[in-house]
């Protein structure tokens, strides 16, 4: 199989990411959005979550958790490119709400392919909100570490890093049982499920642990792997776009102030100090964002490549999303530096991004096993 | 991912089957003849020769200059040039000679000459039989340059010109030069001309070429100095004091940002040679470093060498996407944004790839072409000191991050 | 290697003998007040006493100002602070609050204030009784420090001060700040003034200080507004219109490069913090890797992570290795071309190591101050933003390096 | 044992340094340098090294080579940071000469502690040049490795990357015997010795590889491993300094270039392009340099971190030397692309010692060993 020249990136998919756009800039403008999570700035903090949950429901309402649901569970089977669009925007909004979990969630069903998976997926399409706890405590990228068992029909054992926790109705949970690892489903406000929410730095999400003890959970597959397998790609790519997005948010908001802020008699922006690390950003945020279009096209068109490209487009999204990240506090000088600047709120998401799901250098070693350990 | 795979017009569905099809039965064998790195490079007659024979074949079947019009030699097509490209890329055909001609010259001469010259011209540049070469930089102007210094007097319906114009590569062997003059000392830029004049048959007739050595000690760039050359008013591009604007059009395409799509072969010696440009660059490194021992063991299990060679694949890949979405309207927002980038990107990625390289072969990069035991025929070290001339020539990778800050981020000029 | 293996004068080994021997008995214990990561970031008066009385005790004891004439307050020595200070190190004693009194204020108060201005100021100064804060940057004016705009008008012998300073560490505790004012409107840099300008005597009378928050959530830094505050002409320092010049000496001695050196304390919570200026700093991280599981084993098993973290090593040593070749004059050529580096590279150095410290740390970065899970308590994380205040704050990396550039090598100046 | 604080760096020691760089100055300036060395350009050109034999006769009648070589055996006995000095004065001067190797082998011979190491000591002490025939075929920096083999009092196999071999009149081989690794003096000219001078790009020095046919050898040790692992931070410490002096001229000289090259109606040493990578070299140059003195110092003074300090002097100087290069080419733009600019020279030397006696990244991972895997 191999891919159409131009991504499959079609109109729909472009009036898709158009109205995306849109959507979050009428509805959660950075300075809003600033108000809405940075209101306490004491490090010690609250960690109450701070969302929109009626923008939550437009979003789906509009569609847009059910993208990646196969229409055989009442989706929209959408290209991944599309949905790729939408992080993109979501991530130029650093937009706080469940969107990647629950499409990550979709995706991981998807490819479990049961009833028990379709089911939830229908849970999905009805307007629930999920996540995954698939990571164990130590913070693992690898698919087999997992510290949560399965056992009689329940899960015990603890998840760690679960993304948007307190903003999601259900949980799939990866946990050995006897012969191996499943993949399970439950709501996350089930009996014998403790939620305690992280103090995270990142404003613009929330992050938790999620202890289980004998939780009754349904299961979607006794072999997770295979299901991972086939999910992952979409989920480094859609983590991947949403850095692009906002990797691209820094760039616009930085040049913008090198072409206003005067230092010296001059705009800051004609320093070749100030100019030319803009240049790289930029170059930077291009190839990630090629290589996140191209592997999406991949898991539409070319799944057998879909990995190693997926590993390419996180790899170049976080190393690209923690130099721009930092060139933008650095350029805007004294007041990037404060926290009435928005930039912190990209900074800290792009931080966190870039080691949600496996940071550089493990896609690069992956991706080296893929091309250098082949016979 | 491949050229081919590609949605084309039928248009180009059924010039991509007759280019496939011409290409079986007519992409040139192996040759004994060494080919150089890059036609820049073309030593020998040759070398000169045999690329010449093989550009004269693909223009005679309609696969140079596919986008021009018929009346100057063109094929007349839509869009179909790139066609032509893929395919002798995939058929791993040898490179063009006329690389300056069919890239920089062309385009400007289509773009700016009088009608008349243009039919006179571009015939024999698409042919290859008349080999072009450009006389931009002047010892005194490098990355400045609408410094040049370069003299053009007019006498009559005649122009005088004295001076010294150097980097210009294969003025050895061209015919004509694209050349950037000054015919007002008054001001900076409007006081440039741009015209097209005679090399060859000049030579001792007001015209020497002198080859400067290379850092390599390979020839290939020269120096041409101008005494009293008289060249015709109708060779003269656009206006008196355009110099600057026709120059624009030069540089725009030199840089893989111009309308016109530059005739491009070459997959097998760029296959051969690793150079960035084709997929196989990257994973060069990956034969290299199951090659190389590395302290008693393949560089290629060294993590920190496997780390380094999949930044270089993935610079490598970002590259080839980044010239895929430029022809994805709905994913691009400024159109110059990504060709802009091209020539930066491309010498860059090389630099780093070469320099690498020289790290996988450790103590053995010390050998140079001569030697029996030099990795790769000493290519990677030859290909590193190689790459300043591309992170130098052609407006330095400091200038064009100038370009870039300016044109695409609209920050202030630094100049 | 420690500063205690050093060639000692008579009157230096003597010094440092009773260091040792007073720190042996008077380095204050471990308390169980939280102590900030530096005196910048005291936010509590309980932090701001405890270290206030440290610094009383050392400078009674005579190891504070030890190199400042008696007259002054001073311990009348020649070179004895560099012994203190390395003592101070050893014995990890904590910091001195008073960190731009001692390190900016008291040299610049030294060379230019009026005889009985210094011994009215400085002996309150050294003893921590009375901390200092300075006034240099304001929101219109960051890395160009010579456009500031807050103004001064001459009234009698008195002086009217309208305007507005930002990043004014420690000003909430401050008695007294350091402040370069604008006397002349019509002259960059011969339009500035320097003066001494009391803070806490003067609040709610014409000075006003708001806290500042950082990107980390912490306060620290504030801004100080001044309406209509009268100040005495004889806290004015040096002449009228020779602010810059008096600028120079405080800008010296902050980057390390000032003809006295500073009074420094506080082995005991940098050793603790992993702070670049330790020998402990590089070496924290290794002490990280082995802790942090990365995929199920020790990160401090990756080939990659072990190669970066060594490359921090690395470049803490040649820090270190630097400063002391700086006191060798055989090796040394220009006298200021190790100090101006410094603050420059401690800066850019210690962002580095907090930037590899949280990819050590993966997903895990993610937890802050309030997480009993953030591996040591967050303090990476948080370090890697507040680095940003480092590399920012005292002009910019860019205009280190346009220093460097211009004084050092002799480049064009960049403005 | 701890280093005094100015590294044992007094008035002799800068005095043969001052001595050192006016001999260099005077007998071969750049430009004679350049005409010597590069009057050649063809890539193809002859193997004949290109040297003064009459100036290296004067640098062994001022007692150069015997710096390093212990009283006891009729040496000079100075401190390595005088070694260092002169390195670093001959690294300056790109000077084409066997002094490096000579100086080399006097520190392995000395390790070696033996009447006939003394011997051959003595022999340099004479005036005799030597050099080191201990790397394998594949270049290994592993001092185990080894393809030379010592029997019945004869050498057999093949050494290769041995430096400045046409210059020395001497080689200390590493060999294998029946138990164990060896090292072996012979004269390059003895009988079963054959010299097969490489191709090299470098312009400055000439490396061959020795093909040994039953060549007889003096033993020196029997144990070449302790002797090696006192040597080679002496070693790894003058290869070091050479490249700290390489690259400040090639810093002085861009720098030059930069305050009088025009363009955009300005010297180029205004645009930061140039004079903040610029500044970036001088750090990195003085990095090394402090790190140089300190392993130098060490070896004088403190010998139990001499290793540890030698790989961060080398490994350094590696990085340094490969950026600084790379820069001056670059600044001095096309003028700095051709034969006749002197800085050719300079990089090609400098990326050659580069990758000498292990590159930046195998010093590194040497030291983690070191710092990381004790207990």
């Amino acid at each position: 199989m191999s891919q159409p020249q131009d991504f499959g990136f079609g109109e729909e998919e472009a009036m898709l990411r158009d109205s995306a756009r849109k959507f979050f800039s009428d509805n959660l403008a950075t300075d809003a959005l600033h108000k809405l999570v940075a209101d306490e700035s004491d490090p010690h903090r609250s960690r109450e979550v701070k969302w929109r949950p009626e923008l939550w429901q437009q979003m789906v309402e509009l569609g847009w958790t059910m993208l990646a649901v196969p229409e055989s569970a009442g989706g929209l089977g959408m290209n991944a490119v599309a949905v790729a669009a939408l992080c993109e925007e979501a991530g130029r909004a650093a937009f706080p709400s469940p969107l990647l979990a629950t499409i990550n969630t979709t995706y991981l069903l998807a490819a479990c392919d049961s009833v028990a998976a379709t089911a939830a997926l229908e849970a999905i399409v009805g307007g629930a909100a999920a996540t995954l706890a698939v990571t164990n405590c130590a913070g693992s990228w690898e698919e087999a570490d997992c510290d949560v068992q399965f056992a009689d029909g329940k899960l015990s054992g603890m998840a760690a890093f679960v993304q948007d926790v307190q903003k999601a109705d259900y949980l799939v949970v990866k946990a050995r049982h006897e012969t191996g690892l499943g993949l399970y489903w439950l709501p996350r406000d089930g009996a014998g499920v403790t939620v305690s929410p992280d103090a995270i730095v990142d404003l613009t999400r929330d992050q938790g642990r999620v202890q289980f003890g004998a939780a009754e959970a349904t299961e979607l597959t006794a072999d997770a792997l295979p299901a991972l397998a086939k999910a992952m790609p979409a989920i480094w790519t859609m983590i991947s776009a949403d850095m692009v997005g906002a990797g691209e948010w820094e760039l616009q908001t930085t040049a913008e102030y090198a072409r206003t802020r005067r230092q010296f008699d001059r705009e800051i922006g004609f320093f070749q100090a100030v100019k030319h690390p803009l240049v790289d950003a930029m170059i930077e945020i291009d190839q990630s964002r090629s290589l996140v279009y191209n592997a999406a096209c991949a898991i539409d068109y070319e799944p057998e490549l879909a990995t190693r490209y997926a590993h390419m487009a996180k790899s170049s999204a976080s190393d690209m999303a923690v130099f721009v990240s930092g060139r933008a506090v650095q350029f805007h000088g004294g007041i990037g530096f404060t926290w009435e600047c928005y930039v912190h709120l990209y900074f800290k998401r792009q931080n966190h991004s870039a080691a949600l799901w496996g940071d550089g250098s493990w896609h690069r070693a992956r991706l080296a096993s893929d091309l250098m350990d082949a016979a | 991912m491949s050229e081919n795979e590609r949605k084309d017009t039928p248009e180009q569905a059924e010039f991509r089957q007759y280019c496939k099809d011409w290409l079986a039965d007519n992409a040139p064998p192996e040759t004994s003849i060494r080919l150089p790195l890059s036609p820049l490079e073309i030593m020998t007659k040759d070398q000169l020769h045999y690329l010449q024979d093989w550009q004269r074949k693909a223009y005679d079947a309609g696969l140079v200059g596919c986008d021009y019009p018929v009346e100057v030699g063109g094929g007349g097509r839509t869009d179909c040039q790139r066609i032509a490209n893929s395919e002798m890329q995939a058929a791993k055909t040898p490179f063009f000679p006329n690389v300056i001609g069919l890239g920089m010259a062309a385009p400007t001469v289509f773009y700016h000459a009088q009608e008349e010259k243009k039919a006179e011209l571009l015939p024999k540049l698409f042919s290859g039989e008349e080999i072009w070469c450009q006389g931009f930089s002047e010892p005194g102007s490098g990355s400045d340059l609408a410094s040049v210094q370069t003299f053009a007097e007019q006498k009559g319906d005649k122009w005088i010109i004295n001076g010294h114009k150097v980097w210009t590569s294969l003025a050895h062997f061209a015919e004509w030069m694209i050349i950037l003059l000054r015919t007002d000392k008054s001001h900076k830029y409007e006081g440039l001309s741009y015209f097209v004049v005679p090399i060859r048959s000049a030579l001792g007739k007001g015209v020497t070429v002198r080859p400067l050595i290379k850092m390599t000690g390979e020839t290939g760039f020269n120096e041409v100095i101008f005494d009293n050359l008289e060249v015709d008013d109708s060779y003269r591009l656009d206006a008196v004091g355009k110099g600057w604007q026709v120059a624009m059009t030069t540089l725009a395409h030199e840089r893989g940002a111009g309308q016109l799509v530059t005739p491009q072969a070459g997959g097998r010696v760029q296959q051969r040679e690793g150079d960035a440009k084709t997929e196989f660059g990257a994973m060069s490194l990956v034969d290299l470093a199951k090659n190389m021992q590395r302290n008693g063991k393949p560089a290629a299990e060294d993590p920190v060498i496997r780390d380094r060679i999949m930044r270089e694949v993935i610079r490598e890949e970002g590259f080839r996407q980044c010239r895929r979405r430029t022809r994805v309207q709905a994913l691009i927002d400024d159109p110059m944004r990504i060709p802009l980038q091209h020539k930066l990107r491309q010498s860059e990625i090389m630099q780093d790839m070469a320099q690498l390289a020289t790290d996988i072969e450790g103590p053995a990069a010390s050998l140079y072409l001569d030697d029996d035991h030099a990795p790769a025929n000493a290519r990677w070290p030859l290909a590193y000191m190689n790459s300043f001339g591309f992170t130098i020539a052609a407006g330095t990778s400091e200038v064009q991050r100038n370009i870039l800050g300016e044109r695409v981020l609209g920050l202030p000029k630094s100049k």
